[in-house]
């Protein structure tokens, strides 16, 4: 089960994720990443505090992800990386490739960094 | 095996989180099994049957995928079976980029065997007939993976 | 079969959450069956996994049970076979006492076969050759059996 | 996983039951029981609020306790029977044989019906 709501933050759109992002639903956060990007929201926070597992392919959809925005001159970054999730950032060296920012104050270190 | 568990599943993306429930309960009947490396062997286990169902999907293989949990007093030994042939490709298992490699982050894949290495104390991967099995073990005092 | 999960566990009481939990997560892949369906199942398939255990135990067998959930589009079927020989009693099977009746909570057992019968719409034992199997069956659009 | 701890409230000892009673570990609670009516506890309360799931097993180890302390003549009674439990205790007519009291005011139901 995954479920993706969104809400705005300055120049950010941020993704709320709820649920486990593995081979079976990470094609939702794919077609939701690419739908945000075509709307042209280029700028991306995925929050990820709902989520308690995350697998390679969920990995590799964050990755593309970023990729995506970049190529359009925006950029994406991460909230609410804990437990497993920051263990396979870690194992993976994604924690160097990701700014992951702090849930709490999401809209002070978002809003600083643009 | 009297003391294992076997799970059988159809070749879909829908039953992975069954599998990862199976294998955190199998392994919490070990008390010599940590939360930690729990959750390692689920996230490992995750990923040796994301493969298979890859490669079943690769082949539209109806076959199904069979998970054996086995629980002995030193570890616990899972192994991930599918019927996806043929398996691997020749040489593609003497290489499995490390996770670190310059570059590797260009790609959106490739992650789950790296991963699975690092998560378990041994990880192997043997050719069979018609498919692919991939052992993956933990040892309940093992040395720490992280 | 080829939607089906499969599950072969010791005949040990402690794997008896683990079938509840494979139960619960491989009928809630079924959208058309509702919170209220899942636990009658997930309580009558646990009463008869306790039933082949105690089999088991009876005789001292150290062979395996299987269980089998079987997902078409209107129902969920398992079937519990164990491998306990002989299996009931010749007789045993047709005069499973209704739990209503006079004096039956005298006994502290004799609860299981009256529950499983109440909470799953179908089911049915059969003797096979070295055991038993008991098939529980809930329909997505059952008659609510409250 | 099973786990019981207890306390008093005035002739009565409360039970107070944590987890699953199914065939693993209703031993355990018939353990639990026989014990304290061994330790003079005729008058116990199976408190079951922490309690997910109760087996033919386990209703099984109920009725035990029951009768045993009727037989020294003392009485059982049991609280926060709800979802699962209330489905399993109604099916097997168990809810008219047992007095199942409120959670919420146990002293004052249990004081009043010596
Ligand atoms: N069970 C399997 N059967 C056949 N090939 C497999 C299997 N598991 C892995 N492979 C091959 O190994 C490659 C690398 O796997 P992995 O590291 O998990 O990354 P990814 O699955 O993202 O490609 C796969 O792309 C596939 O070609
Ligand atoms: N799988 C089985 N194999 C052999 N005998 C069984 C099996 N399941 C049930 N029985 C017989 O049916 C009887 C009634 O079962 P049940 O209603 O569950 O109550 P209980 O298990 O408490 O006796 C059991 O005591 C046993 O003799």
């Amino acid at each position: 089960m995954l479920a993706v709501s969104s809400s705005d933050a300055g120049r950010w759109r941020v993704l709320h994720v709820r649920g486990e992002i593995d081979m079976a639903t990470s094609p939702t956060l794919r077609q939701e990443i690419i739908g945000q990007i075509g709307a042209g929201h280029r700028n991306l926070v995925v929050d990820l505090a709902g989520v308690d597992f995350v697998d390679s392919t969920g990995l590799g959809v964050l990755i593309g992800g970023l990729k995506r925005t970049r190529s359009q001159g925006g950029d994406m970054r991460l909230s609410g990386v804990t437990g497993q999730l920051s263990r396979v950032f870690e194992l993976t060296g994604l924690d160097d490739v990701f700014t992951v920012i702090d849930a709490d104050q999401p809209d002070g270190v978002v809003g600083a960094q643009p | 095996m009297t003391s294992g568990i076997n799970l059988v599943i159809p070749a879909q993306p829908e039953y992975l989180s069954l599998v990862r429930a199976v294998v955190a309960a199998a392994a919490a009947l070990d008390p010599g099994l940590g939360d930690d490396r729990i959750e390692d062997l689920r996230i490992a286990v995750s990923e040796a049957t994301t493969n298979a169902i890859e490669a079943h999907a690769n082949l539209g293989s109806r076959e199904r995928i069979t998970i054996r949990c086995d629980l002995a007093d030193d570890r616990i030994e899972v192994e991930v079976e599918d019927h996806a042939d043929p398996g691997f490709e020749a040489g593609e298992l003497d290489s499995p980029g490390p996770l670190d490699r310059p570059g590797r982050l260009e790609y959106e894949g490739g992650m789950g065997i790296p991963l699975m290495r690092v998560l378990a104390d041994e990880m192997k991967i043997r050719s069979l007939d018609h498919g692919t099995a991939v052992q993956l073990v933990v040892y309940a005092s093992g040395p720490s993976k992280d």
